[in-house]
């Protein structure tokens, strides 16, 4: 086995939960290349959707943005984006959202708005763009981010997109009907809500991480499940499919002119 | 009626200080020359309304061309974020301005609503999201027939709306292709519209009967800038610089680098300069 | 996930006694393939959904297997009126039927509302006109911005919505071309749905990027059927036989004349006889 | 100048009232006639749209149904059935709504629904189509018909849409910002509202038609403007541009094959 890095772990991890049957609501950078790794390895079948309108993509390259021409060039048919979040997204079409996060708490919502009050932020970030909806619209949702303690916080500074609220079936009481996140996937460990309490558990450990480095690196006291496995470290097929994908990504996002 | 005319003519001619005003285009043909050309006639108070601001709305408002940005997306695409729309929201430099702040969802019906000639936008949005609660434009309707309670903000319609497009016909028909995005949506939900193009040709025989097409009698002006949406690309005709959007992230964290790529690159250039922008992409 | 099959099979696997069901077809593309093998197999007790009954329902209902109709325009295009569907209405032959009446723009909005999962469509209609105040399904609300009332009608979401389409490729993807109406909607309102088309193609390349497409995991079965819009027509492949639709005029007038014209041209034909029905078209 | 038939008269006096600038919604029938002799003749620059999504079309026959092929091969481009209702109908962007009718009333409220009560119609016709929307969403609306006392009639027996309601400002009371109908073009007469009353008057009569005429086949007291014209008969281009495409027409919608 080769060795690996954890932000490989992670992207490989997340793409084994992914299945030939599911459609992607994809989101940029670790989502999607965990998207196409599935793809191009145990998923063939797999329909990506990127939010600016194109469905059924297969791009050799990760794009950079979520409208990159490789991706409509792939597709299999390109729509407006009115009718992406409207038939598409809100229509239940998604099985699976990615999402990442600036900030997310124990119960799975995401801060991707400001660090600081919303009237006067400490640093405004890009906001929510498709998340608020594809957190409640899509039929369930994972959840990539590498973990650090200002990022995995107590509490968010907002709640840009809902996952589980303050737990319990706090989603069923807003009336939304969808699973919201049901799979958390760090460079440390692989998370699932508890039935229960919906609180993220560690369900497993990526090869050679300690529960002291997954604590260190989360801002809540972290809760374990009753079997904490290691997670399977990554095959050389998938290794290899990854890698393959980022250089040729780094080498066509090398090109282009700038002033 | 579409009219042809220089770039600076059709940007004099329709956009105003104080206007409301979309350049659109969802991360492709984006209407980088045409928001170059504001710039350079030096326009004010102008409300911008873009789901994706990127560096086109980052450099208006660093120039203190805006009061108040309507906005999903606030992010330099695949890079970061958007260090001039910070500098204004953060620390009020050029000037301080409005947000109203949306989902991607609400803007993508709002225009919607717009092109529909409706006053707002109805969907299944916003649930457990906390923008519902800081942005007052963010209301709630009841299905007549159901009870469920529905998100509705009001529809945009722009005084003007700037998007560049692959495509016109002599007769001033335009004919965008790839990645649509909300364009169609905004020309038609605004009051006047001006297109910038890669080419003009004589008409659109033997293009699929449900391309997306802007008939002429809903556009107000057409200019022909090769190139006008670099760094943004036109699908048929040049890709990406993804150089130069990384590059903006080092441009704009600086005011003064800032100021001195605006003075070169825009204030000094003139739509001309496109082409040779796009010549090897 | 489509799976291909012979039209006897694809309809009986999707459509039940006392569906909900839609037929769907503007004036192009109309299934009437599929709608003659729903009358072979005699479901009963169905509601019918759609835009523009015209001969294809016509003829459902002459063989009494609608409890009701929903529908915006019960005419014989170009020709006149539906005379199986006025002697259900008139005179309750051969059983009684329930109508639920619209104005086209509310139909298209509640198929647009249906495949967007929503519960109605808000739409500005019916202002002055009379069926709002014999139909308990138009209703209205205030938008919470302006105040303006605007009309509701719930969305149109079919057990089972059947179109015919121009082609397949192998994986199951149908591509619908020309005047595509409500079909799109029609399938993404429906729990399932069932399409006819012309042939099957390995792919989809060097088709529009922005053609209408339907992904392969949005329909439950597909059945080849060429000719299988007849006497509609399938743009690129054959034209409207007009000569079909002026005689329905005279068979549909008829209770005997009908019932003699389904038994040879429906009930004791079958999907193949479609193709012949085209070949000089 | 030719003999022409009062039908012939209608088409044409209808068509006059078009120009270039006007972006048409055709009905079928009569105003499908009148919108294309109007393209033919001194209006090319019209574009004429059909509710089947069909845009700029400028069809060689004239179509039998609002779906035709032909209007789809000749159009600028064709959009979906929900988008020509929601963008270009409700979106405010046709300027002339042209409608035909089974019953009119003196104010150009029209019926097409049914004869007879609504719950036990004597005659059940095809209903309205697009007609409830395009009578409020157009800029303004032109009505064509043959005249008759079973079609002008002192009460219509269903709103199917609304014109000028009881007359008077009745559009604006219910919050319609159009104009309604503007003109009214029969085979006998050209009419148009009265300003106040909003009642359709006569202004001009075809040549060789009476007053007498006029009134024998409508069921309501005519009304006439002050000063009475002579609709100008139809030009040798116009009466052989209609003739033609009659001729034209009938040939291609003798195809098909039937049973």
């Amino acid at each position: 086995m080769n060795s690996f890095t954890p932000n490989e772990m992670m992207t490989i991890a997340a793409a084994r939960a992914l299945s030939n049957e599911d459609v992607c609501f994809v989101g940029i950078g670790a989502p999607s290349a965990a998207c196409n790794v599935a793809r191009l390895t145990h998923a063939p079948g797999i329909t990506l959707i990127y939010e600016s309108g194109t469905i059924g993509t297969a791009p050799d390259v990760l794009p950079l943005s979520i409208g990159d021409g490789e991706l409509c060039e792939t597709a299999l048919t390109t729509v407006s984006v009115p009718e992406m979040f409207r038939y598409w997204l809100q229509g239940g079409r998604i099985t699976t959202g990615f999402l990442g996060a600036a900030q997310i708490d124990r119960f799975g919502n995401i801060n991707t708005t400001v660090i600081g009050p919303y009237d006067k932020p400490k640093v405004r970030l890009p906001g929510g763009g498709g998340a608020p909806e594809i957190a409640t619209s899509s039929q369930q949702i994972f959840i990539t981010m590498k973990q650090s303690t200002r990022g995995m916080v107590e509490k968010i500074d907002f709640y840009t997109s809902f996952g589980h609220g303050d737990g319990g079936d706090h989603r069923a009481r807003l009336g939304i009907a969808t699973k919201g996140p049901v799979l958390l996937v760090t460079d440390l460990a692989v998370w699932r809500p508890d039935p229960e309490t919906k609180e993220f558990t560690v369900v497993s450990l990526h090869p050679g991480v300690t529960r002291a480095n997954v604590q260190e690196t989360c801002g809540w006291k972290v809760a374990y499940a009753a079997d904490v496995e290691e997670t399977p470290p990554p095959t050389e097929l998938e290794l290899t499919t990854l890698r393959d994908l980022n250089e040729r990504t780094a080498r066509a996002h090398a090109a282009g002119k700038g002033s | 009626m579409a009219r042809f005319m220089p770039l600076a003519d059709a940007v004099a001619d329709n956009l105003r200080n104080g206007d409301t005003t979309a350049f659109e285009g969802f991360t492709h043909l984006i209407p980088n020359a045409a928001a170059h050309e504001a710039i350079r006639q030096g326009f004010t108070d102008l409300t911008l309304i873009r789901m994706t601001p990127d560096s086109l709305y980052d450099q208006m408002i660093g120039m203190g061309m805006a009061k108040k940005v309507v906005f999903s997306y606030a992010g330099n695409p695949g890079v970061g974020l958007l260090r001039r729309m910070r500098d204004a929201i953060e620390n009020q430099w050029p000037r301080a301005i409005e947000t109203e702040e949306h989902s991607h969802a609400a803007m993508a019906n709002a225009y919607e609503a717009g092109a529909a000639g409706l006053p707002c936008a109805v969907f299944r949005g916003y649930r457990g999201a906390q923008l519902a609660q800081v942005n007052p434009n963010i209301r709630q309707v009841a299905c007549p027939f159901t009870g469920e309670t529905l998100a509705a903000v009001p529809s945009i319609r722009p005084d003007v709306t700037f998007i560049h497009a692959q495509k016109a016909s002599r007769r001033g028909d335009v004919l965008v292709e790839g990645i649509i995005g909300v364009q169609k949506e905004a020309v038609l939900a605004a009051r006047r519209a001006v297109v910038t193009v890669e080419e003009v040709v004589d008409d659109f025989a033997g293009v699929h009967p449900n391309a997306c097409v802007l008939p002429h009698w809903t556009i107000s002006a057409i200019a022909v800038v090769p190139g006008g949406a670099h760094p943004s690309y036109a699908h048929g005709y040049y890709a990406r610089d993804n150089a130069a959007y990384l590059e903006w992230d080092k441009i704009s964290a600086d005011r003064d680098l800032f100021a001195a790529w605006m003075k070169t690159n825009v204030l000094d250039a003139g739509p001309d300069a496109f082409a040779q922008r796009v010549a090897d992409l």
